[in-house]
């Protein structure tokens, strides 16, 4: 059991890390900004899911695994809003308030 | 080993750049990159009550305080930048440098053996107050004078700050005002992070009892927020001369002072806590000085007052 | 042996997000620098879970707590400090 | 060598840089950066001196540990203090230089 979970984490914590490493590739090849966050952003939310889903098969209680979720939830909405600001920024080159 | 030397040399190459970067605002970033940095080798050193702290505060509040102020020097900046000091003085600072920086580095493999330490005393002060937190027993009972007198140093430096302040916006609100976002995204970040952030400000103070966290790293995520909602217009900064803010300011120190006296009569010593209270009276001051941090911290970032009171 | 694999994957981790930070330090946009907030508010996250579970540090969830809502954060004044209209009636 | 020995002597590289920073940078804000990177070198010093007192139980001199969140905290107040002054330095002067020329 505790062999198939570590197995499990193994797994997903190298998605996840593939991932990142897809982020990064995306942000020296692409050409401007705009591309260069979407590339970013999705590769490295996807990542960091993968890694906490990895790391869940490790933790012990319910709270511990409650917490890494949420961390994830709110890497995910605090990026996808704040990104939506950057790139408004981007676009316009300069903020527009 | 291997992870530990990178993670070094990560920290040493985004501090020469934040020296080396051309542009004030590329080196706040650069500042910031490093203070997060810090975290992660404060994870590594087992030390999770200072990691929280300097994501916090050594991270993320002064890099919004750097980030505003350099966009607002920024003209200043590129007209001092001219000002380069001669060869001399260079090669003289390089000197002084290296030989301070080899002076430490000797103190750090010097260190005697074995290593000294006060964790004996701090274990027996943390029994003595039922807290499950070592560091924070030390803050608050062990070494509890220094942490009082913190909370004195910080309204001393936003006293400092505000009678920076010209004559005629005495008393008003600090910084400037932001108008809401027209088409809604920040206010929406806003009403999105605030609650959450709240919640875990609380959560970080309330686990610093038992667990890493504590007052000022819950207080620094409180004000945090408190910035946030000024940024994004939809609530301004009072005017610093409105008697409730200045309670709420006072209020920390007040108490942690009170008790402080109060242990003379009933434990025999200034800040000492009989034992069968210790955690009730300790909680009890935390939640004010949590409190007043908090929105010292916040007014510190919004800076001296620049409009006058209604 | 996890713990081994795991301190790996946080060393790659860092690898790449050290990467994509030379190349949003370069430059040469503003817009370009604060996406640093972004890289490493994610793979920053990423390194401190994984550091956190091999060093047995359950608290590092909670720093990365606080590194996800204070990226936010920073990134919110990195947008109203280019901001152009402030009424400034000082 | 152990971790506490590889971050102190990383610390000690950090205050003699941001010393350098200290000295030769021109603009005020850039000096308090440097300031600043000076803090995180010494606080990593005192991590290093925790981190090899670890002893009761604890993996760490918890003593250093209070003290090093002091000084993070008694840092920010003194930086927003400076950025208080020169912000007013520049309203006043129109200009946000520390050399005694006009």
């Amino acid at each position: 059991m505790n062999l198939a979970f570590n197995g499990l984490t193994v797994v997903a914590v190298s998605a996840g890390a593939f991932f990142f490493m897809a982020g990064t590739v995306g942000l020296l090849r692409f050409p401007d900004a705009l591309s260069r966050v979407h590339a970013l952003t999705k590769a490295d939310n996807l990542g960091l899911g993968l890694v906490v889903l990895g790391l869940l098969f490790q933790v012990e209680g319910p709270f511990a695994a409650l917490k890494l979720i949420s961390v994830w939830l709110l890497t995910l909405l605090a990026g996808a809003t704040v990104t939506q600001l950057i790139a408004r920024t981007a676009r316009l080159g300069t903020s527009p308030f | 080993m291997a992870f530990d030397t990178g993670l070094a040399v990560l920290v040493l190459g985004v501090a020469v750049w934040t020296l080396a970067a051309h542009d004030t605002f590329a080196a706040v970033i650069g500042f910031v990159t490093y203070g997060l940095l810090l975290a992660l080798v404060w994870v590594r050193l087992a030390a999770p009550d200072v990691a929280l702290t300097e994501a916090a505060i050594g991270s993320g509040v002064t890099g919004g305080l750097l980030l505003g102020a350099s966009t607002r020097l920024r003209r200043a900046e590129i007209q001092a930048a001219g000002e380069k000091p001669g060869a001399t003085l260079r090669f003289a600072a390089v000197v002084l440098c290296t030989l301070v920086s080899a002076g430490l580095a000797a103190i750090v493999l010097l260190l005697p053996e074995p290593a000294p330490t006060l964790a004996p005393q701090a274990a027996a002060s943390m029994a003595a107050t039922g807290l499950g937190n070592p560091v924070t027993a030390v803050l608050m009972a062990y070494r509890a004078i220094d942490t009082l007198l913190e909370t004195v140093v910080l309204l001393l430096a936003l006293v400092g700050i505000w009678s920076l302040a010209p004559d005629g916006v005495w008393g008003g609100f600090p910084g400037r005002r932001h108008q809401a976002d027209s088409e809604g995204v920040l206010t929406f970040v806003a009403q999105l992070l605030v609650p959450i952030g709240i919640l875990v400000g609380i959560y970080i103070f309330w686990v610093g009892s038992v667990a890493p966290g504590g007052e000022f790293q819950g207080a620094t995520i409180l004000a945090a927020m408190w910035i946030l909602v000024m940024m994004a217009g939809l609530v301004d900064a009072p005017p610093v001369s409105r008697r409730w803010l200045r309670l709420l300011l006072i209020a920390g120190p007040a108490v942690f002072f009170a008790i402080g006296l109060a242990g003379f009569a009933i434990a025999g010593a200034f800040l000492a806590y009989p034992v069968d209270y210790a955690k009730l009276l300790i909680v009890t001051i935390e939640i004010p000085v949590t409190l007043s941090i908090a929105v010292t911290l916040a007014l510190l970032v919004a800076g001296p007052p620049e409009r006058a009171p209604k | 042996m996890v713990a081994d694999f795991l301190l790996a994957a946080a060393g790659f981790v860092l690898a790449t997000v050290a990467v994509g930070l030379v190349r949003i330090l370069w430059g040469p946009g503003d817009d370009d620098r604060i996406m640093a907030a972004q890289l490493l508010g994610t793979g920053g996250i990423a390194v401190l879970l994984l550091l956190g579970q091999v060093v047995s540090l359950p608290a590092a969830v909670d720093v990365a707590l606080i590194l996800a809502l204070l990226a936010a954060f920073v990134s919110v004044a990195f947008v109203r400090g280019t901001t152009r209209s402030e009424t400034d009636r000082a | 060598m152990s971790d506490a020995t590889l971050f102190g002597l990383c610390g000690a590289v950090l205050v003699g840089l941001g010393l350098f920073g200290l000295i030769v940078h021109p603009q005020p804000l850039r000096k308090i950066l440097a300031f600043n990177l000076v803090g995180g070198g010494v606080f990593l010093l005192f991590g290093a001196v925790a981190r090899r007192g670890a002893a009761a139980g604890f993996r760490g001199d918890p003593v250093p540990h209070a003290l090093i969140i002091t000084g993070i905290v008694v840092a920010f107040a003194a930086t927003a203090l400076a950025i208080a002054l020169l912000l007013r330095l520049f309203r006043e002067a129109g200009r946000g230089t520390l050399g005694s020329d006009g």
